[in-house]
């Protein structure tokens, strides 16, 4: 494209072009429809100019068949726009079963990244390119936003919540992460970096990574640590191996699937929702867990159930 | 046209009848309170506007060129606080609304003319809550009030400037009210429904708007500041609140909002288009509906405010849908407007100049709402400039411009006087070309990445900032000349006359500036609205 | 123009269901329906409404016009809480990624 | 139709009292309309968070006087009953039951407002139910519990709010009445007064069964 005047930003992820093919679309419908109405003034506007004050306009009031044209062609491509947009934002939200999964905190005015392996890193996301990645996201504070433009992909990040999206760079790289959920006095300093290498390099820069222990393993050590065993492992809490992704009945009837959102208000709120057949004993971790941890924990969780995943719909 | 130009002061009408601070602060005449909302919007325009010209002064240097992001967005919070709930949703209204609906339908007042003059003084107190929001050492939330930030993390006059907001509102509430129940009962003998005026159309829905939507904002509102004082945890996800829960009480007001500030411009645009094209509208009952469908579609889109935050994506699908369904409408009155134009006798003084101009804006204004409500491109553009861009079209292109044709296109009504009409035309086309110049860049920006609300940006983004700021100064420069020529008509303007356009409608068969009781005895309508002409014995 | 007068024993008539069916609701929630005790109680409140309505507030007697009004007023009301339940009643259905390999599995 | 211009009761934007009346019937309901919409807020909160914490809730509710509640429900019953007979003395023309209404209607309005303040909100506040400043609970739940008691002091706040105005105007609507002031041509002012009671009591209708009666009693 124009190297010193770019129209769009770059098209690095699966999605992005996608996106972009629906931009196109709807910038022509734009054009077109912006150039009917100026050009039609400008020519009504020229060719019926007063002549005189005594001119006397042919008075017309109206046109059945004309309104119903002009109701019928813009709802036709509304029509057309929502199916296409809907079909892409559905597929988008759809991240692929192998997606490897990062974790990402945000923070008054910091972006805090997990890798499953156990690297931490600050405002910078390294990916591996041509591999689909997936982002589990929440707030220690306010709400933020995870946006990267070159990938055409953001998503709120919530307090209280996760929220997720995915992309699959396509290109190697250095691209902007923003903010764009305004957080507060630094919102405009709440940028990064995501840098996309390739395989063999980011194999590298995970090896050279400080790298203490996999998430698992700290959710391993915090396990021992808050004694999580003393219950779950004696049969006075249900048991945590295999439940993961898994429905779960609960004491007053109903059925829950034990996803990433449950595991977390369970160790917050353990009263929330009580598991058929024990007594509500679980005291609360509100406070004792930061949200990094909380992740790390809910990782070891999952480890805990082989293959999880690939059982469910 | 009007031939007997009776020099205003030598009779007694609606300014001079009675003088004195008194009679301006106590009185319950609509003309009168019309005119101390047109005074104080003025005000809080130039304020809003003050704080734009600050923000983009700034964004010329990627770095911030004058103050610092805390500072920054303590601007653009006041900007939008004061724009939207002073500036923009009173101003068609407040104003014209006032002076106008009694006089279009042939009435001597308001149903109730003590509210009206309550809802004057809840704005007045409202506004200055916000003055002291901002003087006290600002707020900086936007003028969303997103939770939790608001309620738990920041240090600002959040409270009053919510407080503000809240009892405009209630102004906002009651003005809608009195219009509303103005318009069906207090019509003139042989005033049908189908003769109204299109502005009256335009007004009703709107007032459904305000009556029915602002309670919940207060409702939001009341929150926040509970939520402040207390901590009581109702949008603290930490206690088992909903952050996500204030963005819908928040958004059922506030995009209903958007149309309480364009539906009164529309209507405006069909009084000033059938006038200066000499025909009546194009499709009255098209247009008429169209008003009162986006009233009521309007209240079932907010979600498309949070299709990226958190919300499910099956509510995202059913309000994208509902939001395309809203350009339906939309689309039909820029038709009938154009339409309209067809064979007519068209002449370009000032206020037909700002109608085209809201035609043209209007649709480009629309027409990117598409973008925004197709999830798949909102997932991108979602708070970037794109959406700045957008939402200044609709409200700048579409309401301001619309507000400015509508108090050109009444002014000599008004105040008896007429402007001159060189400096107008001037005027009208400055504020276009500024206008084009700063917010079309921001399209552009937008779909680069740009964030919105970010006093500190990467620097290839500098050259379309730079372009958009040069675009705000000239659109400044042309805010400014109005405001200069229209008040020294006021003294030294030529004698307008009851109807200097030739223009049809009952307000234009009183005089200028009309007496007290509007009409010298209370007429009687025989004809449809827009009787430019003999109607057309075949319907083509 | 005199409104209508409604006689003084449909007052009282009205005034008796209500206390019956006040007393009724509290009733009820001495009895063990499950989820039908919230069922039972709101259809219970919306017909006391309705009988404030009719009768107290005069609307079997009043125009068209004050019907729509109260008509409208109901129909926002629905707007705004089913649209926002819509939201959070779906949340949970949105197609959560289902890939867990642990990290060691991964790579 | 009487001659409304000799009346010095028809305001000077009318044509005639029928014009007037009508106009201020119109305007109430469309005053209640918006006040739909401000408890509508308050409800729809509410019906998301008790889906919400249905535990908590149902807990917190346990802790309210169902009694009292619907003693207060009969209560306000009767003041709409008052209400409607003093609406229906006005349009007769009869001063003195007017008067007799109105003020029964205020005093069970007042007695209303005593019995949430005494027997309720004094009792919730010293047991320690009052969020944000002092609440304290035992029981699982504790948050979601308080956040029923910040549901239920805000609406049943604004409804006494809603309350106390209502008695005030009635005050004003006494005295009119009490100066004879009103006459089967002219009785529109307690006809919207009354209008804004009934609403009153309708929302609380609603707020009982919400509040009191969650989760049963079984």
């Amino acid at each position: 494209m124009w190297q010193g005047f770019p129209l769009r930003p770059d098209q690095a992820s699966t999605i992005a072009q996608g996106v972009d093919h629906l931009y196109y679309f709807l910038t022509a419908i734009d054009l077109f429809f912006t150039a009917v109405i100026f050009l039609t003034i400008f020519y009504f506007a020229i060719r019926y100019r007063r002549r005189s004050e005594k001119d006397q306009p042919t008075q017309i009031e109206g046109n059945i068949p004309l309104e119903l044209l002009w109701t019928l062609i813009p709802l036709g491509l509304v029509t057309i726009t929502f199916l296409w947009g809907t079909s892409l934002f559905v597929q988008n939200a759809r991240p692929p079963a192998a997606a490897a999964e990062i974790f990402v905190v945000g923070k008054q005015w910091m972006w805090k990244i997990q890798h499953p392996e156990g690297i931490e890193e600050i405002n910078e996301l390294h990916v591996p390119v041509n591999r689909a990645v997936k982002l589990t996201m929440t707030s220690e504070d306010v709400i933020h936003d995870f946006s990267v433009p070159a990938f055409r992909i953001k998503k709120d990040v919530v307090p209280g919540m996760y929220t997720s999206e995915w992309f699959e760079a396509t290109k190697t790289g250095t691209f902007h992460l923003f903010c764009d959920q305004y957080c507060g006095t630094n919102h405009a300093l709440m940028k990064g970096e995501v840098i996309v290498m390739e395989p063999a390099a980011y194999e590298q820069w995970l090896s050279g990574g400080v790298r203490g222990e996999t998430m698992t393993q700290a959710g391993a050590k915090l396990y021992d640590q808050l004694a999580c065993i003393t219950c779950h492992g004696t049969g006075k809490g249900p048991p945590l191996s295999g439940i993961y992704n898994r429905p779960v009945k609960l004491s007053d009837g109903t059925t829950v699937t034990a996803d990433d959102a449950y595991l977390r208000e369970s160790i917050l709120v353990p009263s929330a929702k009580i598991v058929e057949g024990y007594p509500p004993i679980m005291p609360t971790y509100k406070g004792q867990v930061t949200e990094e941890q909380l992740l790390q924990l809910i990782a070891y969780i999952r480890s805990l159930t082989p293959q999880a995943g690939k059982t469910d719909k | 046209m009007a031939t007997a130009a009776v020099n205003p002061d030598t009779r007694v009408h609606y300014l001079n009848a009675d003088y004195g601070i008194k009679s301006w602060l106590l009185t319950t005449d609509h003309k009168r309170i019309a005119l101390l909302y047109l005074a104080s919007i003025t005000m809080f325009f130039f304020v809003g506007g003050a704080a734009a010209v600050l923000m983009r002064l700034n964004l010329i240097e990627p770095n911030g060129a004058l103050v610092e992001p805390a500072t920054y967005n303590k601007l653009f919070s006041m900007h939008g606080i004061v724009m939207i709930f002073f500036f923009l949703i009173p101003s068609i209204p407040a104003v014209l609304g006032n002076f106008l609906v009694p006089m279009m339908i042939g009435a001597r007042d308001l149903a109730f003319p003590r509210l009206n003059l309550l809802s004057w003084y809840l704005y007045m107190t409202g506004g200055i809550l916000a003055l002291y929001a901002v003087i006290g050492g600002g707020v900086d939330t936007g003028w969303t009030f997103y939770t939790p930030l608001s309620t738990t993390y920041v240090n600002t006059n959040v409270i009053s400037a919510a407080l503000g907001a809240f009892v405009a509102g209630f102004s906002s509430i009651l003005t809608g009210l009195n219009f509303i129940v103005t318009i069906h009962k207090m019509r003139a003998p042989g005033m049908t429904w189908f003769r109204m005026p299109l502005f009256l159309w335009a007004i009703y829905s709107t007032s459904i708007i305000q009556i029915l939507g602002t309670p919940v904002l207060a409702i939001a509102l009341t929150l926040v500041a509970l939520e402040r004082l207390f901590h009581v945890g109702v949008f603290d996800p930490a206690v088992g609140g909903d952050p996500i829960l204030f963005q819908h009480l928040f958004w059922f007001y506030s995009h209903p909002a958007v149309y309480i500030m364009i539906l009164p411009s529309m209507g405006v645009i069909s009084e000033i288009v059938t006038c200066f094209a000499k025909k009546r509208i194009f499709g009255y009952s098209f247009v008429a509906f169209s008003s009162v469908a986006i009233a009521v579609i309007s209240f079932l889109v907010w979600g498309h405010h949070m299709f990226v935050s958190g919300q499910s994506i099956y509510a995202g699908i059913i309000f994208s849908a509902l939001s395309f369904a809203v350009a339906i409408p939309s689309a039909i009155k820029v038709f009938n407007w154009t339409a309209t134009l067809y064979k007519g006798s068209i002449s370009y003084d000032a206020p037909m100049l700002y109608a085209l101009g809201f035609i043209g804006l209007f649709t480009m204004g629309g027409l990117t709402g598409l973008f925004l409500a197709t999830l798949a491109t909102d997932q991108h553009l979602h708070d970037t400039y794109f959406v700045v861009g957008h939402f200044h079209y609709i409200m700048v292109g579409g309401a301001v411009m619309g507000y400015l044709g509508g108090i050109h296109f009444w002014w000599p009504k008004i105040t008896g006087r007429l402007y001159p009409d060189g400096w107008a035309r001037l005027a009208a086309a400055i504020i276009f070309v500024g206008f084009n110049l700063t917010f079309f860049p921001q399209y552009l920006l937008g779909y680069l990445g740009m964030p919105r609300r970010y006093a500190i940006y990467p620097p290839e983004f500098q050259v379309l900032n730079v372009m958009s700021s040069a675009g705000a100064s000239i659109q400044g420069v042309g805010y400014l000349i109005p405001l200069i020529y229209l008040i020294w008509s006021i003294r030294y303007g030529p004698v307008a006359g009851p109807n200097p356009w030739g223009a049809k409608g009952l307000e234009w068969e009183t005089p200028s500036p009309p007496p007290t009781e509007n009409f010298k005895e209370l007429p009687v309508v025989t004809e449809e609205a827009y009787a430019y002409g003999e109607k057309e014995t075949h319907v083509a | 123009m005199l409104g209508h007068v409604v006689p003084k024993s449909t007052y009282f008539l009205i005034f008796g269901s209500l206390l019956a069916l006040t007393a009724l609701t509290t009733g009820m929630a001495y009895v063990d329906l499950g989820q039908w005790n919230t069922i039972v109680a709101l259809v219970i409140a919306c017909s006391k409404a309705t009988l404030v309505v009719l009768f107290f507030m005069h609307v079997r007697w009043s125009t068209h016009l004050m019907r729509v009004v109260l008509l409208s007023a109901l129909l926002w009301l629905a707007i705004l809480i089913s649209l926002t339940t819509t939201d959070f009643f779906s949340r949970g259905w949105t197609p959560v990624p289902q890939s867990w390999e642990s990290s060691e599995v991964v790579r | 139709m009487p001659d409304g211009h000799a009346s010095t009761a028809l305001a000077h934007q009318f044509e005639d009292l029928e014009q007037q009346h009508e106009a201020a019937s119109l305007g109430m309901w469309v005053f209640l309309a918006t006040e739909v919409m401000f408890f509508g807020g308050l409800f729809a909160g509410y019906a998301i968070y008790r889906n919400l914490h249905p535990a908590g809730f149902a807990a917190g509710s346990h802790l309210l006087n169902v009694t009292i509640g619907a003693l207060n429900t009969a209560v306000l019953i009767c003041s709409s009953l008052t209400m409607a007979l003093a609406v229906r003395a006005a349009q007769l023309g009869r001063k003195k039951p007017l008067v007799t209404f109105l003020i029964l209607t205020m005093l069970l309005g007042l007695a209303f407002i005593v019995i949430k303040l005494t027997l309720e909100w004094r009792h919730d506040y010293l047991e320690g139910f009052a969020p944000g400043l002092n609440f304290t609970f035992a029981g699982p739940n504790a948050k979601s519990v308080e956040l029923f008691f910040v549901f239920y002091f805000l609406m049943t706040g604004v409804h006494a709010a809603h309350m106390v105005v209502g008695v005030g105007v009635l005050a004003m609507v006494l005295a009119m009445a009490w100066k004879g002031r009103f006459s089967p041509e002219r009785y529109n002012t307690v006809e919207t007064v009354g209008l804004y009671w009934h609403f009153i009591d309708i929302i609380w209708i609603f707020l009982f069964p919400l509040l009191y009666l969650i989760g049963g009693r079984y």
